[in-house]
């Protein structure tokens, strides 16, 4: 699979990080969404939402029998409306909205959600790129199956989902530090360091796997 | 003594009628319940997080401790998930002996629900039929792969170990009794006067909102959307084989608790097509000995007996472990219905709600 | 003398023992029935088959520590408990055992006295049978158990007054409050009362159910609801006194019932000469074994039914059972009018 | 001999409970005092073989009446007893001295009624013997007017009482 | 022997007790207890002439009394509970408004 070829992104504002373990080949900087090849016609749906929504589709890719349409965080909301209540397209099924944490990059979070159609019984899957503290639209309000979904999403990755009802940390107890699906969070969690300050340990945590990487 | 029409209720982790540990606190006005807060997270144990640090076949053993309570499905859903990304062959063989297994897997979570289901109702008796069932369905589990609970019974590409000889007639032999044992628990429960007051009406949740919620399986089913991945997407060798979905009317707990009776007939006449048709040949596709899957991503979704399990995974190509590995549990988007579907019951319907959702905790919080 | 006090005190002291027996052993019988209904042994450790289960409870729980909650009402809590257990064992003083037997040369009635208000007598002890659930759901000083308590004795309330509603027309059948009397009304009128009032039987086999907290009614100790009920707070051998006064109400009820609807101490068929030989079997296991037939149906009814939500529990109480035990009075009083 | 002293014990248990009644501080504690008072009554009755209203006073009574209190007891329990203040114009003197002038009015009249000779008055000749059955009889024979007054009161009792206490009709 | 004027000085003191509880008792529930105790002396009263005079009507109208009771604490706690829905108070002195 070559690698699509994509625009030098500026470097995070941190430097990258390696991992505290042996440091690995550099961070991988995103998913490669393969272009659809050139026979596959564009399935009726996303032709429609190009024509209803002009700029909101910036790439779409088909991989594996899967369509996924890649939009920037600003268009969530009016995608997410059109796709839900277009005729050709009514995807009132939300079957997942996750996210995918991909630190080296300046817009880190990759948010997907996985809609399916009970009617034409089909699926694509919406991709948004958005970055540590860039308020996201909460879909909530079209399908509210997202209600938890998001608030998982917020949990473990913190991203800031404007006008959810109940913003709230869903597994991890409320007063929790740090966001524990990010890449740069400690696979074995606070550990110790809990019992010692309960309050700001992730930031020692990260201050002493600086001091390593120097 | 107290203001007895403000009252908030701890239904707390510990109570005997959560199926493990799941918080709904209450606020009441006298019995009624006026609105409720789901509380989880008790069982988070961060399996998404783990499964990025291990390689891609130790992972199968995390997926089993997810559902706990059907856990081949589980691994049937990944390893087809990881061949999607991996775009390979499965044998036809394994693709009938991985249908087998998922509907033995529904038949055996089924069981379990409709014992507790019916013994938060107050019935007994059924729980430990149900459960009786449930043992003979186990020994079958631990004749093809040695464990009872967590079984590991799948690999990428195929099955780790051919089924042992004569497991096939066994198995027929279990859906002759099973057959039977079925039109026991619904002597007991379904034209049962007391059964059918506690449990008509009650929960009822319409076909589109069902959808909006992001309830799947019986409880979407139960509403009268026909709507099965078995069906729709067809995974392993539900293609080939021909059974119909059941779909409730009305979408109350009598409705939900009509489609799972029927399910598990249907489950038994799919094995008895899986058993009688299983085709001889290779038990494993063509597997790399390391598996890499290419840089992508994508998320497959397979029909587990609470509902959608999906899984959305990405691999960057290089390394042996998932980049990401997200789950999509059907306890947990059927969970986040509980507190539509209580809202103005009383006490007790909270009850037999939690077990018509038929909730596993080791799915919802991971 | 000895007429007036030692036979009786000697019917008293054998009675009482033989029901504390019979309530513990009810313990080990309700296991068994409900292991052999589910397909499964229950207690087989102690003793042959289980059989010295019971003894191993009673030792168990008097050994067990007696908690009382700090803030709770420490008299009411120590008397909740015996209050709800007495009612239970004072019934028996009018239940009739048997019909009038010679023994040593005497002529001994087996039942432990005759009063003329015995139906009454039975009613009233069960009235106040409540407050021992009350007390002690108020008296452990807790939101659950007070709860329970406040429903447990509003559902007692209201099934008291269906059953009392399908006693009076047996008493309407019968002519007499006394027992002794209306089993011999049985008698005479060649007919058990069951068949002649199968309204009044079930009603009151339904209402008793209730009045015990047992099967579809058990909505007061319902665990997956309310946690325990209202004997949560109490532990050791005052939990054992609730326990066994469920226990006792049960094989009070079922006795109440032989005696006002099968027939006390009659066997099967009394005046159907052709049947003489069952003559032979002593009246008392008559008794016996039609209130075991009870037992058996009340513990059946508790493996198989799922519970009633409290509110329908109500509705049945009120709106089909007392309207039901009327009109099944008003039917036998113009019966016996338009009769006599 | 033996009514003597059932009498007496009876006696002491009835005028012993009904004080503790009027004394004890935990009103739980006094209703309870009163269910014991009202069983000692019921013997009493028994003492003076009318063993119907001894029954009927054990179900109305205590059964029935002081479960109801209990009830009320148990939802009205206080947040502040209300013997917490002292009321300054409250007088308890003025009605303790009411009371004792009330027992002395009486102790004349039985001491002034045991002087003169008992007039009899011949009971009524009754079919029926034995006490159930002879205010039964009565009951419905020269007494029927009042009882069906009796049970209308009792009706229009329960409609006033559920429309008081019911929250939202 | 007993004679009825035993029981009606029983009945008597019986009275004068629910006459204090009425009149020094502040807690409204109390004073209600106390008027069925003097309801259960008139009772004894009844009784103990109708057994002395072997005549059953003293019981009828003990029967009757009972039954007054009954209807009238169910009228009196159901003002008492509609009461303390409104004044939280049960104690009588602060119940001295005809309406609130």
């Amino acid at each position: 699979m070559a690698e699509a070829p994509k625009p030098p992104e500026p470097v995070a504002t941190t430097a990258p990080k390696a991992a505290a373990h042996p440091p690995k080949a550099a961070a991988p900087i995103g998913p490669p969404d393969q272009p659809p090849p050139a026979d596959k016609p564009l399935p009726a749906f996303i032709a429609s939402l190009q024509a209803a929504l002009p700029g909101a589709v910036s790439q779409i890719s088909f991989w594996v029998g899967d369509w996924t349409i890649i939009i920037p965080a600003a268009r969530i909301l009016d995608v997410a409306q059109h796709l839900r209540n277009a005729p050709d397209a009514s995807f009132d099924f939300c079957s997942d909205v996750t996210a995918t944490d991909w630190p080296p990059r300046a817009e880190r979070f990759d948010i997907i959600y996985c809609l399916y159609s009970t009617r034409y019984r089909h699926r694509v899957r919406v991709k948004a790129k958005a970055g540590e503290l860039e308020p996201v639209a909460s879909v909530t309000g079209i399908w509210p199956a997202a209600d938890w979904l998001e608030r998982e999403v917020y949990d473990m990755f913190g991203v800031n989902f404007v006008g959810h009802p109940d913003r709230r940390r869903i597994l991890m107890p409320e007063d929790w530090q740090g966001f524990p699906q990010r890449k740069d969070y400690p696979l074995e969690g606070p550990g110790e360091l809990l019992m010692e300050n309960p309050l700001d340990w992730l930031k020692l945590r990260q201050a002493r796997d600086e001091a390593d990487i120097e | 003594m107290f203001d007895t029409n403000e009252l908030v209720l701890n239904m707390g982790p510990q109570h005997p009628s959560t199926h493990g540990v799941l918080r709904v606190v209450l606020r009441l006005d006298g019995e009624k319940v006026v609105d409720s807060d789901v509380v989880i997270g008790y069982l988070h144990r961060g399996i998404e997080k783990l499964s990025e640090n291990r390689n891609w076949t130790q992972i199968i053993l995390l997926t089993d401790r997810m559902d706990y309570v059907a856990a081949a499905i589980n691994n049937v859903g990944y390893c087809e998930t990881v061949e999607k990304l991996m775009s390979l062959e499965v044998p036809r063989r394994a693709r009938y002996v991985r249908t087998i297994l998922c509907e033995l897997q529904r038949i055996a979570s089924h069981c379990l629900w409709v014992g507790t289901h019916a013994m938060d109702i107050g019935a007994m008796t059924v729980f430990l039929y149900a459960f009786r069932e449930r043992e003979l369905i186990l020994d079958l589990f631990e004749e093809f792969c040695g464990a009872r609970l967590t079984y590991n019974s799948m690999r990428i590409g195929g099955l780790p170990l051919d089924i042992p000889p004569g497991w096939d007639k066994k198995v027929l032999e279990f859906c002759k009794i099973m057959d039977s044992k079925i039109d026991e628990y619904e002597e007991l429960l379904t034209h049962n006067r007391i059964w059918l007051e506690r449990t008509r009406g009650i929960g009822v949740i319409s076909g589109p909102h069902a959808v909006a919620l992001g309830l799947s399986g019986p409880p979407l089913r139960g509403s009268g959307v026909p709507r099965d991945v078995r069906k729709d997407e067809p995974y392993a060798a539900y293609d080939e084989m021909q059974f119909d979905v059941p779909i409730g009317l009305a979408g109350d707990t009598y409705d939900r608790y009509l489609v799972r009776m029927e399910e598990f007939r249907q489950s038994l006449r799919i094995i008895r097509q899986g058993t009688e048709g299983i085709p001889e040949g290779p038990i494993v596709g063509k597997v790399p000995r390391l598996i890499k899957p290419p840089a992508g991503e994508t998320y497959h979704a397979i029909e587990s007996p609470k509902g959608e399990l999906g899984y959305f995974i990405v691999s960057d190509g290089k390394s042996t472990n998932p980049y990401r590995f997200r789950v999509r549990p059907p306890s947990f988007c059927n969970l986040q219905g509980l507190r539509t579907l209580i809202k103005g019951h009383l006490i007790a319907d909270v009850v037999a709600l939690i077990g018509s959702l038929d909730v596993v905790l080791g799915e919802v919080d991971r | 003398m000895i007429d007036q006090f030692v036979i009786p005190l000697l019917k008293i002291v054998i009675v009482l023992n033989a029901t504390l027996v019979a309530v513990s052993y009810m313990v080990l019988l309700e296991r068994k029935v409900i292991a052999w209904a589910q397909s499964r042994l229950g207690p087989m450790r102690v003793g042959p088959y289980g059989i010295l289960q019971p003894v191993a409870d009673a030792v168990k729980l008097m050994i067990k520590e007696d908690i009382t909650p700090v803030r709770a009402d420490r008299w009411v809590f120590t008397a909740a408990p015996i209050i709800s257990m007495v009612p239970a064992l004072i019934v028996y003083a009018v239940i009739p055992f048997g019909p009038k037997v010679s023994l040593f040369g005497r002529q001994v009635s087996l039942s432990i006295t005759d009063v003329n208000v015995g139906l009454l007598y039975v009613v009233s002890v069960a009235s106040v049978g409540v407050y021992g659930i009350i007390l002690a759901g108020y008296a452990s000083n807790s939101k659950y158990p007070l709860l329970a308590s406040l429903r447990a004795s509003a559902q007692l309330i209201s099934y008291e007054v269906a059953v009392t509603l399908t006693l009076v027309s047996v008493v309407l059948m019968a002519g007499t409050l006394s027992m002794v009397s209306i089993v011999d009304a049985q008698y005479n009128g060649r007919v058990w009362f069951a068949f002649v009032q199968p309204v009044a039987f079930v009603v009151f086999f339904i209402g008793a159910l209730a009045e015990t907290n047992r099967a579809p009614f058990d909505m007061p100790e319902a665990e997956q609801e309310l946690t325990g009920g209202f004997h949560t707070e109490y532990s050791g051998m005052r939990f054992a006194l609730f326990f066994l006064a469920e226990y006792a109400n049960v094989i009070v009820a079922s006795s109440v019932a032989t005696t006002l609807f099968l027939g006390g101490w009659l066997r099967p068929f009394p005046n159907v000469a052709m049947l003489r030989f069952l003559g032979f079997i002593p009246s008392w296991t008559w008794f016996l074994i039609k209130s075991f037939v009870f037992l058996y149906i009340f513990i059946w009814v508790r493996a198989t039914l799922p519970r009633y939500r409290y509110d329908q529990l109500m509705r049945l109480g009120w709106k089909v059972l007392i309207p039901l035990a009327i009109a099944n009075l008003v039917v036998t009083g113009i019966v016996k009018v338009l009769l006599s | 001999m033996g009514q003597a002293i059932a009498f007496y014990t009876l006696a002491a248990f009835i005028l012993g409970f009904a004080v503790l009644v009027v004394t004890t501080k935990d009103t739980v504690h006094s209703v309870l005092f009163l269910v014991l008072d009202f069983l000692f009554v019921a013997a009493l009755y028994v003492l003076l073989d009318a063993p119907f209203l001894a029954v009927i006073q054990v179900l109305v009574y205590a059964g029935g009446i002081v479960v109801l209190y209990l009830f009320v007891v148990m939802l009205v329990n206080l947040k502040r007893p209300p013997e917490a203040h002292h009321d300054p114009h409250r007088r308890t003197k003025l009605g303790l001295f009411l009371a004792v002038a009330v027992l002395l009015e009486l102790g004349a009249i039985a001491v002034y009624q045991t002087t003169r000779p008992v007039l009899s008055v011949p009971g009524a000749p009754m079919p029926v013997t034995g006490n159930t059955e002879q205010v039964g009889w009565l009951l419905y024979t020269s007494y029927l007017i009042p009882f069906e007054i009796a049970s209308m009161l009792l009706l229009v009792a329960m409609i006033g009482a559920i429309v008081l206490a019911k929250r939202e009709l | 022997m007993i004679t009825p004027t035993h029981y009606m000085l029983l009945s008597s003191a019986l009275f004068i007790i629910g006459v204090a509880g009425v009149m020094m008792r502040r807690n409204i529930i109390v004073i209600f207890m106390s008027i069925e105790l003097i309801l259960n002396a008139v009772n004894i009263n009844l009784v103990a002439y109708s057994s002395q005079l072997q005549n059953a009507v003293g019981q009828v109208f003990a029967l009757f009394v009972i039954a007054v009771a009954a209807a009238e604490a169910a009228v009196g706690l159901g003002i008492i509970l509609a009461f303390y829905r409104n004044k939280e108070t049960v104690n009588i002195d602060e119940m001295n408004l005809m309406k609130w």
